[in-house]
């Protein structure tokens, strides 16, 4: 098994959803965060202070799959989540000795 | 100083004046009207201060400190609403000499639902409790001014025991410099004496009186200097006391350095606006009575601040490339402040001229000076307050100039038996010195006795929380609480 | 009952009026400085009840019921506007007998621009629209503060029930044995009347009549008790209701285990700043009058509010080792509950000490009893609004007393054709046993009527939402939103 | 035109009658009570703009475009604040012809602490200064209302040009067309006149001087149209006006697929209820006096709302299966706008009907024609003002009917000396009629014209941000600030 | 080394914390997340606007533990954040290759 | 490729990547999480209600770096986010079997 993470812009969120459930993957977990990289920040002006602020909001994807549906999990992130601009993101892909489904204690494929 | 009488101070109740015409003949009449209008003023610089003040200070700073901020200004508010009544009042307006008064109504004594305070209109009162309330307000909210300038650092002990102290040292003393005298039915019943006095012994003993009365005043109030509803007794007052206490207090770790971002502009948008909406009260209500002047009071806030709000947001623009929203808030905080002292005195065009010198001036320090000089004036007490309230108090000794559409000042030894009283000579540069001289007076006392009162706390509890705890946040380590849990 | 008349009640229709002095021969006057202050005073009730009350009891549930809170306090100002005009405005204020009013103004049948109700000075009437409006806002706050008891897991279903029928069963008769009297002028008149009777017959029928007028009251007002502003019909009524609901629905799921973080004290602080803002119409407002006594309940409200804001924050200080917000907010809160039935009775330095007591008894409710007795009154009604107001109703007993700086209590048979009362011969055990009876029919009435109301409520609707709910959050579960998406 | 005259307009000045009854023979009397009523309506103005209206807004946006939204509010009262003293309140309150005013009072010529503005009462008063401001809240509001419709994608620089070019050229023009006429004092002079002359020859001319007195008005005055506080002017005038131009500016990327969710409800709900709060300053501040016709459009305030908050709650519980707090307090706006022209003209239990019908079309139209049409009107300017404020201008012509509890159309053409007025018959369709041409022209004039000056902009600097930037939102894209750092 | 990552209903994280604590594990790492899976999500209405909003809040939890504790640890887990009812969660276990205590400069078991 | 991880003090965020852009780390993600380990929390107290809280407001930090560089980020970060008081948090380090530059499609070190 793999764990599949993506660090994508916030607003492709819902594409991205519907392309891995449009290939069979009915579970992922998000989590907000800040990512620092070549796309350009912005520029805050409070009163006399200005600051250029170079941590964007990015979300965080994880998906846990088989071995097997790796390549298609990332072809289907790839897809819809491009803009084709900098800042689009990473995929990153490690892997899962093991998993568990709390409710049932199934293990490791039948987890997922 | 046969000069001028002032629209703005205490006059001493009216009960004491039995000789005069009609108006004063059978004492001061009481309006329900004007009872009215000064009780909705009194709410209103409540309002302003908590939730307004508080608000609009309290979303500036980091989440972490945020509670500290708003305790700091609501402890502040019921501070002073307790040493008022204590003998703040007394210490304030009651005469006893030129720099600070007496203690004949401490515990409020003598002070009844009988008793009354004289208005601007020679022959009207109100209730003094009334009067009492409204004043106290303008205490607490001028000592709420200054933790902005110290936020997200001093320890709430210091801050606790520096609320008190400052009031009593240099809050009390200098509104009376600035608002103590004997009211306008004593001085204009002196004035008739020594007109009715029948022989030259008799105009002598009379001129004597009238001299008497006329000295019985606080010293600023001496200098013929005009202030509306506090520029000087609350703005410079705080604002210079705001940037001692931010010198000496030290810099925020990470000031300059690290993006400080305002825990939630939304909050500082509601703080401004009900500093806005309570300010009404605080400059028209200072008209003491519900009239045309307090209707001029009302208008001239509005607009000062309108143009005020509109020339900071341009010149952002301009300079910065966006207009922000903390910009047009804070360009309306200064018109407020700038129309201050202004407001019952100046004419709406003049309101707006003064509006947009105020924008632009505190735009200037809060960008550039301050930057410039370095000092952490955290929510810029300085920048707004002091500089925005000496713009005012100086400008407001020009625009009060009738042939520039201003209200003039009124003479109350030049009063007829009716009340009627006539509009005194106007000269603009003694005026404009008068003024400056108020500012003057105001920064020294204010500067120097902020100093002595924050190094006494320093020797003792100190003044500022360890690195640690500036780091993890007023909110926890002095309050043991947290803002938000969302 | 020959004692003392109260100024607190409605009067009835002062039109009624033909004989009696000068200032009840031409029927009486109506000021519009009056109207001008009933005006806003109602207006500042909503403020206080709608964002204040919503926001204070808001920012301390945990995110997810944030909304909830907010729409039933919302939800209880609305259906009190309703049902008030309906019908409640004529339960409460019309005679019928000791414990209920009557019907005859259902649909504000007679309520017109012509129609005036009385105030506490005799011959001086407002607009009874007005009054209708302003008596309306005090049912509105009183069912809304119950909310807090019950917060975080009642069904709305439950709580929408729950509203309406307290008004109806509880508020409005207990409003009724209260506030309701004949009015100033009606007793004024009457004992005009005997004091003008010619011979013994005469005086025998007009004494009857006199006797006959001010039966014509409620319950509780024929105690001789006194209250203000309500602090026996809005905060020990909505307190121990209070205390009852939550007893009744039960503790929170995880209650003393977990950390129920409030979402936003922010808010909280916005919300006992606006309580105190408002509260001045409640306590101001309820003389009816802007006068002086006007004058006299608000600086009252500033003080006891300020000290006892104080004395909780020093006394927690000492004894939890910091000074928290909420404990300054909270401590305002329970003495500008105590101050309410004592506003325009005790003087200023009176108040200070009563909001000194108020803040420590009911810092010690809160923090103390509360958690050794283990029940989950998850926003402090009880504790704060009941017990404060308890403290505050005894306390008024004592300091309404002349020779403490009290204002005394008006005596309406022995006014002067001009309409100037005495004041009532004073006897502390008397009133302070009138004030302690009228504190116990209150507890019994509302615990006793809420308790069968929500037994009511439990059998057919039920109380309480399932523990599944109860934890996604009643903001989700019973309205479908979120209240932060930041 | 001999018809009724109506109570909602701006008087001339008094100080030109000179012959008439009592009531005038001296020139129009000045009641301080009026003059405080007044203050604090043009306060509450204010604050039902900034912070309510602000925050009712800010709240429903994505977090991204909060301060957007604050700003752009914050904005539109500044540029009102200017212009109106500059020549907004001339080119409003000046006679020239039926669609726009004069250039008489510019830069507030003539406007001093002398001058008067009349009431709805012949012979009553307040300063004109107090008046001025009242009315330039007005102007401050209902462009501040428009904002929510192009919320989230338009142009900071696009609404910075179009707030003053839509008061210039929309506003003013409506504003003098509902309420610009000669004033009670003058039409009850002339007509007096006409009654007090003694032949032929004076009879015609006196007769001849009225029509034209009566002929010196707005066009939609004209109609015989009433409106006590701006259905016309403000809520139709501003929903309109926010259709037109969420058409044009386009639907927000992603609208109807992705989920905008509020960004705090909270706000949103604090801002419902200080509009609530505020808008008794613009019902019942209408009235210009304090009196008991102020009441009566208080209590209508009241009750309106409630029953419409409440209608709204109950039928999206039946038709959603949940009752959202967003719902009830979105009933109450659509309550408040709905009763904003009947407030002093219909009784409470019309009021109370014109609530729960308000409340259901208002919620049929924010949640079903909205979507059916699929226009993006982000924060139901048209749904809740718009159609609102066409429920209640015709219900209004409907409810004023005094045998439905109304309160009638006062003739001023009928005042006996001492200023006491007729009141008008009563013809159902004539006055429906009149409604309904009003709404027509209002929303022909507004609709179109905001149509060229948006085209105007569209061409010159763009309506709307590019797709990246309202991706990234305005708040950080056109103001360089983030709402919340928490 | 291992890590042991658990998406958990937000109510149990007590009930973990305790459990981890009972059996000697004394630090953790936590992340708001939103989840997405068999559990059905809730709908919100806003005016006319009505969503079904799939995205769950859970929380993440992460534990570093020596290799020989995974199965202690996943019991106490399991055990802890079970509730029976569909949405109870996941747990993940990865290898670690290496970790640090910032303070002291100890590395692998040493830094746990 | 590895991902070095680091759970370190908020305020040393900024130092920390400074660090890292110094030794020619151009891209990073930071989530905002809560460590429960030695560092004793604090107390908060609402009215009546006293709770230990016991989990403090960290910040993790995920860099996926060549394994070539591993040992210098670890010591960049090491450098950087050390106080020397307990708190001062961990770096955990792990296999990165894959990664993808979503703009490009680039992949491995290619896509860091
Ligand atoms: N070496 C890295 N380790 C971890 N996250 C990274 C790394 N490089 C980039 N990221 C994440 O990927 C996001 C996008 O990277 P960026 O360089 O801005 O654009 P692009 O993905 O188009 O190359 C960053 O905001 C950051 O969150
Ligand atoms: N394939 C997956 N990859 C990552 N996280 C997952 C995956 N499947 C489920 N999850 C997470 O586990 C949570 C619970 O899953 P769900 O399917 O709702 O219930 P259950 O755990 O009872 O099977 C989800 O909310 C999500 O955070
Ligand atoms: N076993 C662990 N697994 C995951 N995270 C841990 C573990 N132990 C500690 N942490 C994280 O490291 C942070 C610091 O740990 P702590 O024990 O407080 O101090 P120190 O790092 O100085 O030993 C914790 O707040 C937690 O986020």
């Amino acid at each position: 098994m793999k764990i599949v993470t993506a660090i994508i812009k916030p607003f492709k969120l819902d594409e991205v959803r519907d392309a891995l459930t449009g290939i069979g993957v009915h579970g992922l977990t998000v989590t907000e965060v800040k990512g620092y990289g070549r796309q350009k920040g912005h520029t805050e002006i409070y009163r006399g202070a200005e600051y250029a602020v170079s941590f964007l909001p990015k979300l965080k994807i994880e998906v846990a799959v088989p071995t097997s549906q790796v390549d298609k999990v990332i072809d289907a992130i790839t897809g819809a989540a491009k803009t084709g601009q900098i800042g689009d993101g990473k995929i990153f892909v490690y892997s899962l000795d093991h998993a568990v489904r709390i409710r049932t204690g199934e293990t490791d494929t039948d987890a997922l | 100083m046969t000069v001028s009488m002032l629209r703005r101070a205490l006059p001493a109740l009216a009960v004491m004046l039995l000789t005069a015409g009609p108006a004063l003949a059978d004492g001061p009449t009481v309006d329900k009207g004007d009872t009215a209008w000064m009780l909705i003023s009194t709410i209103l610089v409540l309002l302003m201060t908590i939730p307004g003040l508080a608000l609009f200070y309290g979303g500036l700073v980091r989440s972490k400190n945020m509670l500290s901020v708003l305790m700091q200004v609501f402890y502040c508010v019921c501070v002073a609403c307790v040493l008022w009544p204590l003998f703040g009042y007394s210490m304030t307006f009651t005469g006893d000499n030129a720099y600070f008064g007496g203690f004949s109504k401490v515990l409020l004594s003598g002070v009844t639902t009988e008793s009354l305070a004289g208005t601007f209109s020679v022959g009207v009162a109100i209730p003094e409790l009334v009067y009492v309330a409204f004043q106290m307000t303008f205490a607490a909210i001028t000592v709420a001014l200054i933790v902005g300038a110290f936020a997200e650092r001093m320890k709430f002990a210091a801050v606790a025991l520096f609320v008190p102290l400052w009031l009593i040292f240099i809050y009390f003393p200098i509104a009376h410099m600035v608002w103590y005298w004997a009211g306008p039915d004593a001085v204009a019943a002196a004035a008739q004496a020594v007109h009715d006095a029948v022989d030259e012994t008799a105009k002598a003993a009379a001129q004597a009186k009238l001299d008497e009365v006329l000295a019985d005043s606080g010293l600023i109030y001496q200098f013929g200097a005009i202030d509306f509803a506090g520029g000087t007794v609350v703005h410079i007052n705080a604002g210079i006391a705001g940037f001692v206490s931010c010198l000496l207090v030290g810099r925020r770790i990470g000031y300059g350095r690290e993006l400080m971002s305002p825990n939630s502009l939304a909050m500082t948008m509601i703080g401004g606006a009900l500093l806005w909406v309570g300010w009404f009260g605080f400059n028209a209500g200072s008209n003491l009575e519900s009239n045309a002047y307090a209707g001029l009071a009302l208008m001239n806030t509005f607009v000062a601040t309108a143009a005020a709000a509109l020339a900071w947001m341009f010149v952002e623009w301009a300079v910065k490339g966006k207009a922000s929203l903390l910009g047009i808030v804070t360009g309306a905080v200064a018109g407020l402040v700038a129309v201050t002292p202004a407001a019952g005195f100046a004419g709406p065009m003049g309101s707006i001229v003064l509006g947009v010198i105020a924008g632009v001036i505190c735009f200037i320090f809060c960008s550039g000076v301050k930057n410039a000089l370095g000092y952490d004036d955290a929510l810029d007490v300085f920048g707004v307050h002091c500089i925005g309230g000496i713009v005012g108090a100086i400008l407001t000794g020009i625009l009060v100039d009738p042939s520039l559409g201003g209200a003039g000042i009124v003479d109350y030894t030049a009063c007829d038996p009716d009340g009627v009283c006539k509009t005194a000579a106007y000269d603009m540069t003694t005026q404009v010195w008068a003024q400056t001289k108020a500012v003057l007076v105001s920064l020294g006392w204010s500067g120097f006795g902020s100093l002595v009162l924050l190094k006494l706390i320093d020797w003792t509890v100190g003044l500022r929380v360890t690195a640690d705890k500036e780091r993890e946040g007023l909110d926890l380590v002095d309050h043991g609480e947290r803002a938000y849990n969302l």
